[in-house]
């Protein structure tokens, strides 16, 4: 093991807060441009800050790769803060792309980004983060496809799918014929097209 | 300097030919009629002298954006006013001030903008951990929000997906669900009653109603029905009857 | 301020480690069930200790509340193992955009676009999708408002909107105001009487 390298252990230190998956000394060790022995011995140096007890952030190895953790310590802590009502849930790309899920699942991220006509990655990232679509197979295209979750459903009070409120309300041209797929992608089209 | 740069651009149109700051002061003066000068060729003859000189100067083009919709605004008011005085009656310091009160602005945020690229580039290379909370947390959340979502919000989303733009909506004027004569009704049963607001007059309605009844409301004060005031943009428009004879005109739009 | 205690300063760690949003005082106070004044000086404490340049993680007042944030200096493996970019620098146009919300929020997108001169609607859409800012009501013509977001205090690394400078900053002098009035009302005049 080399000798601890300040510098070095500060770079793993971010990449670890930044991770929110475990990270093997191979990946730090490419990511901080530095040898693997090198990286050992500033995860030793972090160890010994992170000890338990020491702070209310732990570091743990875990299935061959490193991660930082909170203390269990503050787990009564951190319950009280995360089950506090929370206002404003949905920002408005996650409330459309959701919405097209809910009433066209299932459907493909390609044929989300048509309709909203600017990417959904993010917002689907979101969405699955939050168990409220998941990942139901692949079109014949290969792309992945989504659908809408019994977490979902809780969330929204509705006991089932039919239950989503009848779009009429908010049609702009209730007297348009085509399919709700149909329209949508039109729609979307003619907007990432952009007028004259 | 932009200044030189504008003044250059050489117009040669129906109405005027001549140097664009000669025009802006001319409009400005009243000697040429706004109403004659078709806005458009200025832009084309603006979009030729950008492609002459190759080069795309964004200071001059956000300035002459700025002037070009202030005169549009300053046309349509005077299109919308259709009787001689009252509107049509801006003085040119007055019209000056406004131009002058909209460059200032464009520059004051252009300055902003300039400010707020800096704070971020300022911020290079700070990230934030985005990591969801470890799965048993995830459950209490979970559990606290149960029918906290309100389904209509997903219905309203999808509306929104569903409009067209703008362009393409042109449909809706020839499937009109609300009429003019509607309306027209409507403000009249208003009028009636003494003076109103356009708030009042379309409390609750939907878009195209809302823009329908100001049809109607322009057709009333063409056959000199009613009259409006709006002391100043985005504020309230008050409308009160108006005893006249003779119709007015209106300009073709 | 109340003397700092170890066990508090842990927890406070902890909460900020495992939320996304900046936690103000009040926040922290609530889910560790300890005073205002022992949070305050727990937080004096973590500041001390994530002081710029000591670790890899920094702390920081962002978005009306409190947040850990990587050091800078580690970007460039950030970049390396995510292989995305932080956030992507805006457009002039979007810059602009963002500066008449920041500035006169809540201000409808026909107020922007008559401040712009040009329509604003692309810029805006661009705006809400990377959520710096979001919807907030309507105006009385059924427009939709918009103000800015936490997001976007925590990526421009703001306290508050107060820390925005007085936009009279950025007026011309009276002087050139002066000359600009001059030029709009006599241009004409000095080109007739001065030559080509």
């Amino acid at each position: 093991m080399s000798a601890p390298e300040p510098e070095l252990a500060r770079t793993v230190e971010a990449l670890l807060f930044l991770s929110s998956d475990p990270l093997s000394p191979a990946e730090l060790a490419d990511a901080a441009e530095a040898g693997e022995g090198a990286v050992l011995a500033a995860l030793a140096v972090l160890a010994e800050q992170y000890a338990p007890g020491r702070r209310g952030i732990t570091l743990r190895e875990l299935g061959g790769g490193w991660t930082l953790a909170s203390d269990p310590a503050s787990e009564d802590a951190a319950r009280r803060l995360f089950s506090r009502p929370r206002a404003a849930a949905l920002s408005p790309a996650q409330a459309e792309t959701l919405a097209i899920v809910a009433y066209l699942q299932p459907i493909s991220r390609p044929e989300i980004t048509r309709i909203r006509g600017v990417s959904a990655d993010s917002a689907s990232a979101t969405l699955l983060d939050r168990s409220l679509i998941e990942e139901a197979g692949h079109s014949r295209f290969g792309a992945v496809l989504y659908r809408t979750t019994t977490q979902f459903l809780k969330l929204f009070g509705l006991r089932d799918l039919d239950e989503l409120p009848d779009i009429a309300r908010w049609d702009p041209t209730p007297e348009e014929q085509a399919e709700l797929r149909e329209r949508l992608l039109r729609a979307g089209e003619a907007r990432a097209g952009g007028g004259p | 300097m932009t200044a030189v740069t504008l003044a250059n651009l050489e117009l040669d149109l129906e109405v005027f030919s001549g140097p664009f700051d000669l025009l802006l002061t001319l409009v400005l003066r009243e000697e040429v009629d706004l109403l004659e000068l078709a806005l458009a060729d200025v832009v084309l003859a603006y979009l030729d002298h950008l492609e002459r000189r190759g080069e795309l100067d964004l200071e001059t083009a956000t300035e002459f954006i700025v002037l070009i919709a202030a005169l549009l605004e300053l046309k349509s008011r005077l299109m919308l006013g259709g009787e001689e005085q009252e509107l049509l009656d801006i003085e040119p310091e007055q019209a000056a001030e406004e131009l002058l009160a909209r460059m200032l602005d464009a520059r004051r945020f252009r300055a902003a903008a300039a400010h707020l690229g800096e704070l971020l580039a300022g911020e290079h290379g700070v990230r934030f951990r985005a990591a969801p909370p470890p799965p048993r947390l995830r459950r209490a959340i979970v559990h606290a929000a149960d029918g906290s979502h309100d389904p209509d919000a997903l219905g309203a989303a999808i509306g929104r997906l569903l409009s067209m733009p703008p362009t393409i909506s042109v449909r809706h004027i020839a499937v009109p669900r609300v009429s003019v004569a509607e309306r027209l009704a409507h403000l009249r049963s208003l009028l009636r009653r003494g003076s109103f607001s356009f708030d009042e007059a379309v409390r609750g309605a939907d878009r195209m109603t809302v823009a329908v009844t100001l049809f109607a409301l322009l057709e009333l004060y063409k056959r000199g029905e009613a009259d409006w005031v709006q002391q100043e943009s985005f504020g309230e428009i008050a409308i009160r009857g108006q005893a006249r004879e003779a119709p007015v005109e209106v300009l073709a739009g």
